[in-house]
């Protein structure tokens, strides 16, 4: 990736959602200022996924306010927001199995018109991430190892050149090798410039990473901080980093 | 020798038809994934605009055939925005009871305002064709194989070579993926509903050349060419030539060389479906 | 008085359902306005078979037994005149029937007391179509003959025995090949008839095969002397597609039929419904409900048996000649036989009765 | 039961599986013991998956042998493992979506052992699920499961089966530590009444804490085997898999 | 907890009283129950002069219901079958030929059901590994070859294209028709109710929702899928022999005809798929309101019974019968 990345904030306010009946969130606030590395760490069911959700769209809030870029994205389709600059690393990989890795890879880039232009060099730097992309990559994804899938859906989203990255759970499958090459990439998308909101059950590994971080619990924001004040505070010790 | 020449060109020729019908079902239910049991009502619309075209206007056919194409897109695409769209996410049964229903509904609407009816067309190419010596291949025929061909050919490129193909595929594969990544789902979804009906009505003007425009000529074909694209492979395109071919083939020799082998076609043609599925799930066993 | 009418007023055989429709409801306002049946209205209950078993017999069953019919008429395919051959006993209906040409049929009814049949049975089409072609053979000097039939019921009964009858009369059967109905794909066939040589080619079909094979033939220059076919009914507009000329079918009517009957019920149609139809189910569904609703006049009751026993007696001149009741092979009422047909052949662009000479208005044209 | 050596719960010789052109997993051997708690780990695409299809009879092998429990099963079905007593957990979940949770887990019970009833079967799927924490969630379907759940129903409906070895795909990955302590303790029950256990993990305190041995897979073959502190302390293993920042891990 | 799981069942802690099976649920059977009381009184209520005809809609409405269930409990077992035709067609063929060579019909009826049997066990042992549309269209080019092969065959063997004509069943007596089958809907019902509360429902529920799942967990996946295809076209057979009973006469055109397929398909998805009651309602509601709409919109009644299916699927995705079951989750019968 050559020239910097012009990060974007990211400001949920107030935010509440659900699926259908069931509301799963019920005051989210919290902000990703432009170029910043931000955690949000969170018990299974708190809500992370679902708030990463609703930043791309795919979840309506039923109130609150998202903006990114100081724009009001609250409303807007899932395709407009990706038109802005938003990536998505998604719970659950949401590849298109029948595709190859390459194709997989090139659609990441293929709707926004900056990352299309930038499509060959981004293509080498992802493979530079994940050699074993190179290797593969006329394989069908659905036919690819659980970690694999991992590398491509990380690398689908960096196909965007996006601004501003949300990435869920990405180390889910990785070997601890891998993990370190996921995060050290992450780091330097985000040295380039671009905003990353990260959500991640290695909550260790994250904290360090972030520059800021919030916790999540039952759909509200109950905490926030640095990402050493997190990693000192005796109660986060306790909750998300024994073992 | 030349009877058996002339069977291999008949088996060709009426390949070319059942590669055309299935063309667009091969878009729409091979490739996104709706399952269209109204496809032949489609294509029956495309024959009756064809028909009406050249019985009022006396328009050619042919030259009707970009406007009857573009008219269907539309109708495809209405019927999408009002129907098909809120079915995409329930199971396929659901889509299949609303085409279902669709199809009912179209065909009587035809039988109502046009009366059942067998309506033709006159062209003066109707009856053309390609003398080889004692070979001869029907013109309007061969017309409708390379439009099958060229379509199949064209839906191949588009869907592996072009950023729209790629982007209909993998709306299909997995919807919320494709969100994430920035594609308009259910303009995609409409595209590619809207195309696969205007392919079928390409196939209805063709049809109404070749044959006939009446309320229930999607149904001589529709059947059939669900048939093909399943055998074929769901989402595979160059396999709806070969099986068409093969179907075809198969067909135009018993017919030929079997006493009384008209009665057998329909046997045949699906024996060649049924056994080919069977043996294809045999040999992809692990 | 009541009459109802079983018709297939959708799906397959519904041209010739609807044409019917039209020729009872004609006959309905002439009864009327003429004073009616027995000093009252004739009233029509209409019911759709759909041509299909299953929905004629509950659709019969409604007429006999709710609508309480006094009499039932209609009739088209041979399947559904099966089918309702079991209530029709069960309630010993009066059938005044236009339809169905199957031998089964024959025999479903043999023994039923109110069956009065109309249109001829298949082995009096057998005769009247082998007629013209002993006319054929002996004028071109010519006896190869190609016969190829649709697999379904209409095409297949009594096939044998057509065929038979063909080599019986000394004709040269050079091929008995079945196709599919509808389906379109004539060409092996016509690649096998070539082989085969024919001087002629006789089919017994649907409309739907009609210019798909009329295509074929001329593409593959099949060369026979003409083409005869025998659907129950032809496309709409086929006889201004160049494609029909030459070929020969036949009918019990056309709206030139010169005869006076003829002429009265093509003004009279003309008049009711704007537009004119070639299709004989109408003016027989319209002779027959007039030779019924006299015969109840003349019986001055609907008692079943008497008024058969007038029907029976009918003397009526019609479009298709004059109409009176004989026995059949097995039934005992049959109205119209072998020569109540005609042959026309597509000319130019229209058709004209080319057989019988005597009613003929043009030469047979022989195409070598 | 009484095989050869009746020590032996688990027996793979040459295992070898290809496709296309890739061989998944290649030549592999190795003998788990009865009542052994045994880890494979290696990087992702090592073959890991695949060896665990080829042991639960997703996948025939291209070659090689496969003993349980005494018994030659190379060419066993599915469902004639699972009634020998193989019971297998999946790495991408699989529930039935339109069943309730409980319905899942009795379909284990019910015909993982033969001639087993329907009550018995539901009675047996809920204890289960009180065991592994979902006796709440019985009467949902299974599809408004959370990711973690689901796992936990895999577990669960593995475990109806009753079996005497029980293989699992990365059931923990997703998990917080507290959570992840919780499963290793179910684990640890499992295998106490006397279930051997094969797993898959990538999260190395748990290997370390529940692994009596372990086998690293890299590229569809066996790079190393022992003890988790023998393989952590091999320098191939490190540079393949765990890489240098291994106390990032903690 | 130190339950051993391969050990014998401890006792369970106080406050998780095992529920009750969700099958047992009395709720479920009343709309059954009341169905067919009412289905049953219908014969003796002053039906005036519609009796006959009433009669005739209501068991040619039986024989749908049977068809759709019996296709419902196929699909249980994630079979979507399009060879329901074939099934009909062999029982109604069955039946009539064994009559023709002088079986009694107490004896052609059980015959000819255990015939198409046969052929079901001989689909599904051929299909078993086809899936989805796969099977699907494996099953409806096996309904087209036996359909050709019937009316091929020469016609003093099976009537060919023409058909055969088929003795009155009990006489010909409607009332005694239609209590007759009622009869055979209640067995059907009882088939599928058994079904349903037995082990085979899991079998078939866990084969739907992911075969490959199901075998890991020890489901004899070919002997469930056989099952299920030889319960159901036994079952559909049986409508055919009513069928042929009823209207006198078959044909290979009708009798096989993909229409005959298709209907219980939409029929069990209009009332409610993998139910009991759901077929038997749809197929109830379909007719009806097929009639119904016959004699008052007369024309076109078909262009609205199209819009009645497009609208039911759009507003009641899941069936008629999901409108009696708010609220409640798998137990569903
Ligand atoms: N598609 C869905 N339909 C209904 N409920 C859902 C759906 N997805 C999630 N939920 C519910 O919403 C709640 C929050 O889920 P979410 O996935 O946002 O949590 P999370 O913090 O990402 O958890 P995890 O760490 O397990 O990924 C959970 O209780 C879950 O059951
Ligand atoms: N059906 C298949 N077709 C082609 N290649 C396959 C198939 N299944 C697996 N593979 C390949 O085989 C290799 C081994 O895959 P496997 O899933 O066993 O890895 P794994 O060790 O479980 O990895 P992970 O830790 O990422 O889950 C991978 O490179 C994968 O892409
Ligand atoms: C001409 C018609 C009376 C023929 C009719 N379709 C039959 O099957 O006999
Ligand atoms: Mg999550
Ligand atoms: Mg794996």
């Amino acid at each position: 990736m050559s020239q910097r990345i012009q990060g974007q904030e990211l400001v949920i306010g107030g935010l509440a959602a659900g699926y259908g009946k069931v509301q799963v969130l019920w005051d989210v606030s919290l902000r990703v200022g432009p170029g910043e590395f931000v955690a949000m760490i969170g018990a299974n069911g708190a809500g992370k996924t679902t708030t990463l959700r609703a930043v791309s769209g795919v979840v309506r809030p039923g109130a609150g306010r998202i903006t990114l870029g100081g724009r009001d994205i609250t409303r807007a389709s899932p395709s407009e927001i990706v038109a802005l600059g938003l990536g998505h690393v998604p719970e659950g990989r949401e590849l298109f199995p029948h595709m190859t890795v390459l194709e997989n890879l090139e659609l990441g880039a293929a709707l926004r018109p900056e990352a299309r232009a930038a499509q060959q060099s981004t293509l080498e730097h992802v493979y530079s991430l994940f050699p074993r992309l190179s290797e593969r990559a006329s394989q069908l994804a659905g036919t690819l190892s659980g970690g694999e899938q991992q590398m491509v859906a990380v690398g689908r989203a960096l196909m965007g050149r996006p601004s501003v990255l949300v990435v869920d759970e990405p180390s889910l499958g990785l070997s601890p090798l891998m993990t370190q090459t996921v995060f050290g990439a992450l780091k330097a998308v985000n040295e380039e410039g671009v905003s990353v909101l990260l959500v991640e059950q290695n909550v260790g590994l994250s904290l360090r990473l972030a520059a800021r971080a919030y916790v999540l619990e039952n759909g509200q924001v109950v905490k926030e901080g640095s990402g050493a004040q997190l990693l000192a505070d005796p109660a986060v010790r306790e909750a998300y980093l024994a073992l | 020798m030349d009877l058996f020449l002339q069977t291999l060109v008949n088996g060709l020729l009426q390949s070319g038809i059942y590669a055309l019908v299935a063309a667009g079902l091969a878009l729409a239910v091979g490739v996104v994934g709706i399952v269209n049991f109204a496809h032949g009502e489609f294509l029956m619309i495309g024959a009756f605009m064809a028909w009406a075209a050249s019985a009022l206007l006396g328009l050619d056919p042919l030259l009707s055939l970009p406007f009857v194409a573009l008219a269907v897109f539309g109708v495809g695409a209405l019927t999408y925005r009002v129907s098909i769209r809120h079915v995409l996410l329930a199971p396929e049964l659901n889509q299949m009871l609303l085409t279902f229903g669709l199809s009912i509904l179209l065909q009587n609407l035809a039988l109502m305002f046009l009366g059942g009816n067998t309506r033709t067309v006159s062209v003066p190419y109707q009856a053309s064709s390609l003398s080889l010596g004692e070979l001869s291949i029907g013109g309007p025929k061969a017309i409708a194989f390379l439009f099958a061909a060229a379509i199949l050919g064209a839906l191949y490129f588009v869907l592996y070579r072009t950023t729209l193909g790629k982007q209909m595929r993998a709306v299909a594969q997995n919807r919320r993926g494709a969100q994430l990544i920035g594609i308009h789902v259910d303009r995609v979804y409409l595209q590619a509903f809207g195309v696969a009906s205007a392919l079928s009505a390409v196939a209805g003007v063709l049809v109404a050349v070749l044959l006939f425009a009446s309320p229930t000529v999607g149904l001589v074909f529709a059947l059939k060419a669900f048939a093909i694209i399943v055998m074929a492979g769901l989402g595979n395109l160059t396999g709806v030539l070969w099986a068409s071919v093969v179907l075809g083939l198969s067909e135009a020799l018993v017919q030929t060389y079997v006493p009384g082998g008209g009665g057998w076609s329909d046997a045949v043609f699906f024996l060649m479906i049924f056994a080919t599925l069977v043996w294809r799930s045999y040999r992809g066993a692990r | 008085v009541k009459v109802g009418v079983l018709l297939p007023l959708t799906g397959a055989n519904s041209v010739g359902g609807q044409a019917a429709r039209n020729g009872y409801l004609l006959a309905q306002e002439e009864i009327n306005k003429a004073g009616g049946v027995l000093g009252k209205p004739l009233e029509l209950v209409f019911a759709d078979d759909g041509n299909a078993p299953a929905k004629a017999v509950p659709e019969f069953v409604k007429l006999a037994t709710v609508e309480k019919v006094d009499f039932m008429a209609g009739g088209l395919s041979s399947a559904t005149s099966i089918a309702v051959s079991g209530p029709a006993k069960q309630y010993n209906t009066f059938m005044n029937w236009i339809g169905a040409a199957a031998i089964p049929v024959e025999d479903a009814f043999a023994d039923h007391k109110y069956f009065f049949h109309y249109h001829p049975w298949s082995y009096h089409n057998t005769e009247a179509i082998l007629n013209l072609f002993k006319f054929v053979k002996t004028t071109q000097k010519v006896n190869k003959i190609a016969i190829a039939y649709e697999d379904g019921p209409f095409g297949s009964a009594g096939i044998d025995a057509f065929v038979d009858a063909y080599k019986k009369a000394g004709f040269d059967v050079v091929l008995v090949e079945k196709f599919k109905a509808g389906s379109a794909n004539f060409g092996p066939l016509v690649s096998k008839a070539k082989a085969a040589k024919p001087d002629m080619l006789l089919w017994i079909g649907f409309d739907t095969d009609a210019l798909p094979l009329a295509t074929e033939i001329k593409q593959q220059k099949l060369d026979v002397g003409f083409v005869y076919g025998a659907p129950p009914s032809w496309p709409v507009g086929f006889d201004k597609n160049a494609l029909s000329a030459g070929m020969a079918g036949a009918t019990m009517w056309l709206p030139t039929t010169p005869n006076k009957e003829s002429r009265a019920f093509v003004a009279a149609y003309r008049k009711k419904f704007g537009n004119m139809t070639e299709e004989y189910f109408a003016p027989l569904a319209y002779v027959s409900l007039k030779s019924l609703a006299a015969a109840i006049n003349r019986a001055k009751t609907t008692d079943k048996d008497k008024v058969a026993a007038e029907l029976a007696k009918t003397k009526m001149a019609t479009p298709f000649g004059p109409l009176t009741f004989k026995p059949s092979l097995k039934t005992k009422y049959q109205g119209f036989t072998g020569s109540n047909w005609s042959h026309f052949q597509f000319q130019g662009s229209d058709r004209y009765v080319v057989f019988p000479l005597k009613t003929a208005s043009k030469k047979l044209i022989w195409n070598r | 039961m009484s095989g050869p050596s009746p020590d032996v719960v688990l027996r793979a010789q040459g295992l070898t599986k290809r496709f296309g052109g890739l061989l998944a997993v290649q030549n592999v051997s190795f003998t788990q013991y009865s009542g052994e708690v045994l880890a494979v780990i290696g990087p992702n695409g090592a073959g890991k998956t695949t060896l665990l299809n080829l042991l639960s009879g997703v996948y025939r092998p291209t070659s090689g042998r496969l003993e349980l429990l005494g018994q030659d099963v190379t060419a066993l079905s599915m469902e004639g493992r699972c009634h020998l007593g193989l019971g297998r957990a999946f790495q991408i979940v699989r529930p039935f979506p339109e069943m309730t949770v409980l319905e899942n887990v009795t379909v284990g019970a019910l015909f993982g052992q033969a001639g087993t009833r329907l009550p018995e079967a539901r009675e047996r799927a809920y204890e289960l699920l009180e065991r592994t924490g979902l006796a709440a969630h019985a009467d949902k379907e299974a599809h408004e499961l959370t990711l973690l759940q689901d796992k936990r129903l895999e577990v669960a409906r593995a475990l109806a089966t009753r079996p005497r070895v029980l293989l699992l795909d990365e059931v923990m990955a997703g998990l917080r530590p507290a959570e992840a302590q919780e499963a290793v303790a179910l684990v640890r029950s499992v295998r106490d009444s006397g279930i051997s256990v094969l797993f898959i993990e990538h999260i190395m305190p748990v290997v370390r804490d529940l692994a009596d041995r372990v086998v690293v897979m890299d590229q569809g073959q066996v790079l190393a085997e022992g003890t988790y502190r023998e393989v952590t302390a091999n320098p191939q293993v490190v540079a393949a898999y765990l890489g240098t920042e291994t106390e990032l891990q903690a | 907890m130190a339950l051993v799981p391969g050990g014998a069942v401890t006792a369970r802690p106080a406050g998780a009283a095992p529920r009750r099976a969700p099958e047992f649920q009395a709720a479920y059977f009343i709309p059954l129950a009341i169905f067919f009381l009412l289905a049953l009184a219908f014969p003796f209520l002053p039906l005036g002069d519609r009796r006959d005809f009433l009669l005739q809609i209501g068991f040619f409405t039986l024989v749908a219901s049977i068809m759709a269930l019996s296709w419902d409990i196929l699909a249980r077992s994630g079979q979507v079958s399009l060879a329901h035709a074939a099934f009909y067609g062999l029982g109604a063929y069955g039946y009539a030929l064994l009559l023709k060579v002088g079986v009694p019909w107490g004896l052609a009826m059980p015959l000819s059901t255990l015939i198409a049997g046969l052929f079901g066990l001989l689909l599904g042992a051929v299909t078993m590994r086809l899936n989805g549309m796969y099977f699907a269209i494996a099953t409806l080019a096996f309904t087209e070859v036996i359909r050709t092969v019937i009316q091929n065959l020469p016609e003093s063997v099976a009537g060919g294209a023409n058909g055969l004509l088929v003795p009155a069943l009990l006489g010909g007596n409607g009332q005694a028709q239609y209590l007759f089958a009622l009869g055979a809907l209640l067995l059907t019902v009882v088939v599928s109710l058994a079904v349903r509360l037995t082990r085979l429902h899991h079998a078939f529920s866990a084969i739907r929702q992911g075969e490959e799942t199901a075998r890991v967990l020890g489901v004899s996946v070919v002997r469930y899928k056989l099952i299920a295809i030889f319960i159901s076209s036994v079952l559909a057979a049986l409508a055919g022999v009513l069928y042929a009973g009823k209207t006198f006469f078959i044909n290979p055109l009708e009798t096989f005809s993909i229409a005959n397929s298709i209907a219980p398909l939409t029929t069990s998805i209009f009332g409610g798929l993998y139910t009991t009651l759901g077929p038997v309602l749809g197929a109830t509601i379909l007719r009806v309101a097929e009639e119904l709409l016959h004699s008052v919109v007369k024309n076109g009644y078909l262009v609205v019974y199209g819009l009645v299916l497009m609208l039911s699927i759009l507003w009641l995705p899941r069936g008629i019968t999901h409108l009696l079951r708010r609220g409640r989750k798998g137990g569903d019968l």
